[in-house]
């Protein structure tokens, strides 16, 4: 089957994503690159674990902390998730529209969560002196969850992007991959950032 | 093709090689000359392993001369197709199990030393007296080292004073980078790391320090800095009793200057910044911090200057006019005005007589 | 666009290779590369040597020294010995397992020009300021006292050079996986093809915490955060768990597909299939699983306590018996074979006692308590090269005259061949064994000069003299290759006579597609079977018909550039205005270069089945 | 090669709309345990009867779970064809696992 073949929803097969050799590579390699994902945030948790109580005298995570907007941000990339969820279920239906309507609600919803996470920063910095250079904490923390936060800030750009460039060309073997890929590399977002608030967050308020 | 044959003389050389060397190597820098329980532990250790290596090595080596021998191409074989044979399970488990039981020959003295090395517990033993168990916290700077006994009160540098015959504790740390700090013949090292104390014993025994001559070679193992290879120190290995009578003498020393030259030497010293640096009495109530150059009180008495130099009149001076020559990057340099010729005399006279033994 | 017309002149060709997605071609580039790394790497190592050759000697300065070493070990690991082993991947496992292509070719460039501008960063701090001085392992309090900027030229080369190696992984995981002709399951690969698959499942995990570690020391020295300061909280040990758990396995990546090379080799030239291949399997795969738990003894005297200590002195351990495996299994594949000394079976067979000398001194380093004696001494030198230049450079050089021809259609000369082992594995021998001594009599390593009267003396000018053998081979290795590109005779397919996996079933070189029609491959040694009943060639799996092919692409290069100046910006921006423009421009190039590439549509072209058939009755008509 | 058609495509189109609403429903279902387990684990730590000992563990349990829910769920691990995928990303979390417990065990102060 050839990737720019018009198609309709009889012909759209079950699992487009998948559908032709590009796709399946492109499925594969990005799987790939999550495992490899895996480990960079595995060492940036175990660099944070191994310095979260090293605050050098400046605010400690106790003090930081609030729970009502890790709370809300929470919710926010979860729904998100899920909304990118229904994306992929429209995709896999040839409903192109109800995809881009998914897929745009997604982007609102991490764009609020990033909106939050920087407002946080700008709390911290502000109300508690606490930056990236205070402590070993500071470079732990802002790091870790930056590095999170700029992979939500790259998945929206990337999201944005595939949208544009495909308003106007429907569903494709050629394009489906990349939408399919980059739902899951926003579930896999979500994937850190539900360690992010249990490990970094909880587990900080804790103590 | 002839190379089995390099091979065997290779292998034959080696062995001979094994043989010459082993035994060899200065008694009092080489790991293979131990002058300790602990270097003998380690010792035993190496030369165990070496032995079950040997016996892999030999194994593995005869099969091979055998096999590349015996089935080499010869004339007429153009058109011989050997049997293409898929494995044997009988072979695999033959050399899957020899080499776990040879393994774990050598594991278990591995894991019971390793935890008998970590065995510091004296160290924190309630009213610990240094008769018990002395300690000796050694800090490492950039190039030179500082010897603290808590004990006595006391510091030297450079030259590290130890009794024989018993276990000598250490607390390890270094001041700026990390480095690591090794006698080879009392034992293996332990880095010196910036942000935590490490703790191990080493011992020395008396017979054998006698065979090493004056001194131990210590050296710093962790790269440092352009230095590193020069950060040398020297540990004299004494009696018991002469440790103590040395710790006494140390305790009580005041730096004095005798002879008008000397005295000169004293006061430049003074002013020319020196001792804002160096104390030159062994009782320094300073912090860690505020010691930034290394401690002169026996300095009359060191074997070395700089830990590398000789120690003679002409080291001293040529030190004095320019250390980055003798020891790049050191943290000496451009600390201190230059000297005039007369000026570095006179330290130099002074500086070699700061002798604690004479007092 | 029609691809059979060969463009002509210099230019062209540059262009050609600039742009490349060509597999065979980007192996070549990185054979380039990588030999000059190599050569460069080894220029070092003779300044070490020349330096150490007497007591006291003054040939290169303390600090000098230091940057000398740590270029020589950054250098010779990252830059040579990784891109060469890539070449020969790249050269040889998409036809080895039947396919036209590498899954993301674009990719793959990508993965080249990344390390291409990330080796030739780390290399311009000799021209702007000094090169790193702290090791090649860079131990977190002395790199971030080092005053020039060496350090930062290592963090962010190596960052640049590494996201390349971590692409280039994940395409030939997903090529393997996926992109195999019909008949080859995992149980017939060839073991390079096994050993490239496990070497790549390494580099995925081992990448990461590398990219952390660097990315995090550049903050440290580059934007005043604390992580390794122990002042405000850092802690140093983090990185060397950061660095180790990423270089041990990497010193697998590298070992590992040589490994493959000499499992390839030694079947050819002693006529008899690889005995025990499915032992020879699970052993890549367990010393691939193993060696992620073993990382702590490079750490044996940091203090981390008798019980880690012990723990991974046992782990280090176990990993010599399926290494043990495979010794035995390659020594039993000669029995009773008919083995052929041509060159590349010579560095195979010497491989065998070589790197068994220097995995047992391996063992002997896991013994934690009897590390802390030989712990940074040239024991570990010593034992570091013996399984480093007895094993992974002498896979390489095997595999240089092995598939020369695959590569270039021309054999390399045997008999140059064989002068330069010679001197080469005599030059080796002699510069390294004494090292062991050495190393036990006192001498620490990373030295610049050692002192006179401590025993030293003869074992240094001894191992000086070995390296100058080892240089000598390698000039007739040059001077072989450079005769053979003038002089050597063209060769058609299997020049050794006895190939057995595919990469010997197609022309040599092979054409741009690789097989006209994909093989239906019915064993393992695909070819050799096919041989044995008297065929030519493999059995066809597909009738001729169009062949899809992607297009050249000069973004790589433009995406990994901007990267580069990028790395300048963020280098100079505490102490230069131009910083921060220079840094967001060279992120402007790369992710606009990102951008097009997603925006224009790519689907490659095709080559047309009447082409095909016009090349075959040219190329009939020309024999 | 592409799709795995019984021949008529209507009957066919049918069977996987409704197989793909099931998914979905199982997606929203496990969406709704995830935003539950959430709000556990935020009263677990809000909660000032509830000590240290017992809410970390807890909420990282709850953490896990809910990444299975994801993973398995919403990146449709639990479909065939997600061999490999599984086997790279079990692989990764055994380094990154092992990596986390050694940074907690012996890097110390
Ligand atoms: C290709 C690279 C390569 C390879 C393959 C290896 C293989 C091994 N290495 Fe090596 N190693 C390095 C590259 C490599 N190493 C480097 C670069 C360093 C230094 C880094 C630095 O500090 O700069 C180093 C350092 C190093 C250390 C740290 C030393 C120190 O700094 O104090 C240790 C300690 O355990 C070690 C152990 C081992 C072991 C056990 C193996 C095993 O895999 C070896 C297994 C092989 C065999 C054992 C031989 C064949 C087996 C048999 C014939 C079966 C029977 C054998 C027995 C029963 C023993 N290595
Ligand atoms: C792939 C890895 C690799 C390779 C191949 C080598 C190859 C060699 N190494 Fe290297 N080495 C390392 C990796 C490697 N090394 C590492 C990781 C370190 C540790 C660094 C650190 O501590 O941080 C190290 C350290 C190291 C030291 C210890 C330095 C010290 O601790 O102070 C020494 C000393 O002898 C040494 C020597 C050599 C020699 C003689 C070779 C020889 O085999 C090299 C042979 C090659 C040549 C000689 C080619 C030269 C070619 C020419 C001369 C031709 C020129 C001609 C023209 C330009 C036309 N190496
Ligand atoms: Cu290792």
């Amino acid at each position: 089957m050839h990737a720019e073949e018009k198609l309709t929803a009889e012909t759209f097969p079950a699992a487009p994503e998948k559908a032709t050799l590009e796709g399946k590579n492109k499925f594969l390699g990005f799987w790939l690159f999550l495992g490899g994902e895996t480990v960079l945030f595995a060492s940036l948790f175990a660099t944070f674990l191994a310095l979260r109580n090293s605050n050098a005298g400046g605010p400690t995570t106790q003090e930081l902390f609030e729970p009502a907007i890790v709370f809300i941000a929470t919710m926010l990339l979860l729904t998100s998730s899920l909304t990118s969820v229904y994306a992929m279920y429209h995709m896999k239906n040839f409903n192109f529209r109800g995809m881009m309507l998914w897929l745009g609600i997604t982007l609102a919803l991490g764009g609020a969560f990033l909106g939050l996470e920087i407002y946080e920063f700008y709390h911290y910095v502000h109300e508690y002196e606490f930056t990236i250079t205070s402590s070993a904490l500071g470079s732990a923390f802002y790091v870790l969850v930056g590095t999170h936060g700029a992979h939500v800030a790259f998945g929206l750009l990337w999201i944005s992007a595939l949208m544009i460039r495909n308003r106007k060309r429907g569903l494709s073997l050629y394009n489906a991959p990349k939408f399919y890929v980059a739902s899951l590399y926003w579930h896999f977002i979500d994937v850190v950032w539900v360690f992010i608030f249990t490990i970094v967050y909880l587990m900080g308020m804790v103590g | 093709m002839k190379k089995w044959l390099t091979k065997l003389r290779l292998v034959s050389l080696f062995a001979l090689l094994t043989l010459v060397l082993a035994g060899c190597g200065k008694p009092f820098v080489s790991a293979l000359r131990p002058a300790g329980e602990v270097a003998d532990m380690q010792y035993s250790l190496i030369m165990l392993s070496i032995y079950i290596m040997v016996f892999v090595t030999a194994v593995v080596t005869v099969i091979f001369i055998y096999v590349v021998w015996k089935f080499r191409f010869r004339k007429g074989d153009e058109d011989k197709i050997p049997e293409q044979v898929e494995g044997n399970h009988k072979l695999e488990i033959i050399w899957t199990v020899i080499p776990i039981l040879l393994l774990i020959v050598l594991a278990v003295p591995v894991v019971a030393a390793t935890f008998e090395l970590a065995d510091v517990r004296p160290m924190d033993r309630e009213n610990r007296t240094p008769d018990d168990a002395l300690v000796v916290n050694v800090r490492a700077n950039l190039y030179w080292w500082e010897f603290e006994y808590p004990d006595y009160g006391i510091i030297t540098s450079q030259d590290l004073i130890v009794p024989t015959d018993e276990r000598v504790y250490f607390n390890l740390k270094a001041a700026d980078v990390k480095h690591s700090f090794w006698i080879p013949s009392a034992g293996g090292k332990m880095d010196t790391n910036t942000e935590n104390i490490n703790r191990f014993y080493l011992t020395f025994d008396s017979g054998r320090t006698e065979q090493a001559g004056d001194y131990f070679y210590g050296k710093c193992a962790e790269l440092c800095g352009p230095s590193h290879a020069l950060m040398d120190f020297k540990v004299k290995a004494v009696s018991k009793d002469e440790f103590t009578q040395w710790a006494d003498n140390m305790k009580t020393y005041e730096a004095s200057a005798e002879g008008d030259l000397a005295q000169q030497g004293e006061q430049l010293f003074e002013e020319k910044g020196c001792l804002g640096c160096h104390a030159v009495n062994p009782v320094d109530e300073r912090p860690e911090q505020a010691r930034t150059g290394p401690n002169l009180a026996s300095f009359g008495e060191r074997s070395r200057v700089a830990g590398i130099l000789p120690h003679d009149e002409e080291s001293i001076k040529n030190w004095l006019r320019d250390p980055e020559k003798y020891k790049p990057g050191n943290k000496m340099t451009n600390t201190y005005p230059k000297l005039e010729e007369q000026e570095i005399d006179a330290l130099t006279e002074y500086l070699q007589g700061l002798k604690v033994e004479s007092n | 666009m029609s691809t059979l017309t060969q463009r002509r002149g210099f230019g062209a060709a540059l262009w050609d290779y600039l742009t490349t997605v060509d597999h065979k071609k980007i192996a070549i580039l990185y054979l380039i590369s990588g030999g000059f790394f190599f050569v460069l790497g080894g220029l070092e190592a003779m300044i070490i040597r020349i330096q150490l050759a007497i007591p006291n000697n003054n040939f290169v300065s303390a600090g000098l020294y230091n940057e000398i070493l740590t270029m020589h070990g950054t250098t010779m690991i990252f830059l040579a010995a990784m891109p060469l082993i890539f070449a020969f991947m790249n050269a040889v496992v998409p036809i080895q397992i039947g396919a036209r292509d590498v899954a993301f070719p674009f990719l793959n460039s990508l993965g080249f020009w990344l390390f291409f501008f990330g080796g030739l960063f780390l290399n311009l701090s000799w021209f702007l300021g000094g090169a790193p001085d702290a090791g090649w392992t860079s131990y977190a309090s002395l790199a971030l006292e080092s005053p020039s900027n060496g350090i930062d030229f290592y963090l962010l080369g190596l960052q640049i050079s590494g996201i390349g190696t971590l692409i280039a992984g994940i395409n030939f995981l997903v090529t393997i996986i996926n992109m195999r002709a019909p008949g080859m399951t995992y149980m017939r690969m060839p073991l390079f093809t096994w050993t490239t698959f496990v070497a790549s499942a390494l580099i995925l995990f081992a990448f990461p915490p590398l990219t952390v570690g660097l990315a995090i020391m550049m903050f440290d020295r580059l934007f005043g955060t604390h992580f390794f300061d122990h002042t405000m909280g850092g802690n140093t040990i983090i990185w060397e768990h950061l660095f180790w758990i990423f270089g041990h396995p990497e010193v697998y990546i590298l070992i590992l597909p040589a490994f493959g090379i000499f499992s390839e080799i030694i079947p050819v030239f002693a006529k008899k299939r690889l005995f025990g291949y499915s032992s020879m399997v699970f052993a890549t795969v367990l010393i691939g699983f193993l060696g992620f738990m073993v990382w702590a003894h490079h750490m044996f005297t940091v203090g981390l306590g008798p019980i880690a200590n012990a723990i991974f002195a046992v782990a280090t351990m176990a990993i010599a018996v399926p290494t043990g495996i495979k010794i035995f299994n390659w020594m039993f594949t000669m029995w009773g074979g008919s083995i052929r000394f041509t060159t590349p079976m010579l560095w195979s067979v010497a491989f065998i006692p070589s790197f068994t000398l220097g995995g047992v001194t391996g063992v002997m380093l896991a013994s934690a308590a009897a590390d802390y004696q030989y712990h940074d001494t040239y024991f570990v030198v010593a034992h570091f090269h013996y399984v480093i230049v007895g094993g992974v450079v002498f896979g390489l050089f095997a595999a240089a005259h092995y598939w020369w021809p695959a590569m270039f259609g021309k054999m390399l000369n045997e008999f140059l061949g064989k002068v330069t082992f010679v001197l080469f594995f005599t030059g080796f021998h002699l510069t390294f064994f004494i090292q062991h001594f050495l190393g036990l009599m006192g001498m620490p390593r990373r030295v610049f000069t050692f002192l006179p009267g401590q025993g030293f003396e003869i074992g240094n000018a001894v191992s000086t003299a070995g390296a100058v053998l080892m240089a000598l081979g390698t000039i007739v290795l040059l001077y072989n290759v450079v005769i053979t590109s003038i002089k050597g005779e063209k060769v058609g397919m299997d020049p050794w006579g006895d190939g057995r996996t595919l990469e010997w079933a197609v022309s040599s070189p092979p054409p741009e597609y690789n097989f006209k029609q994909t093989p239906l491959v019915r064993g393992l040694d695909a070819l050799w079977i096919e041989k044995m009943e008297g065929k030519k060639g493999m059995t066809p799996a597909e009738p001729v018909g169009d062949i899809h092919m992607p297009n050249p692409s000069i973004l790589p290069i433009i995406i990994s550039f901007g990267l580069f100046v990028a790395a300048f910006g963020a280098m100079y921006h505490a102490d230069h205005a131009f910083g921060y423009p220079l840094l967001f421009a060279g992120l402007a190039i790369t992710f606009g270069a990102m951008l097009v590439r997603s925006i224009k549509d790519d689907h490659g072209f095709h080559i047309h089945k009447e082409d095909l058939m016009n090349e075959e009755d040219e190329k009939g008509g020309r024999k | 090669m592409a799709t795995q058609n019984t021949g008529n495509p209507k009957v066919d189109i049918a069977y996987r709309r409704k197989k793909n609403a099931q998914d979905m429903k199982m997606q929203v279902v496990s969406f709704a345990m995830m935003i539950f387990f959430t709000v556990i684990a935020f009263i677990a730590v809000g909660y000032e009867a509830i000590e240290a000992w017992f809410a970390v563990p807890f909420i990282i349990l709850l953490a896990v779970v809910q990444v299975i829910f994801q993973l398995y769920y919403f990146m449709h691990m639990n479909h065939k064809g997600h061999e490999t995928p599984a086997l790279f990303l079990y692989s990764g979390l055994g380094v990154g696992l092992i990596t986390v417990l050694a940074f907690v065990t012996i890097i110390w102060w």
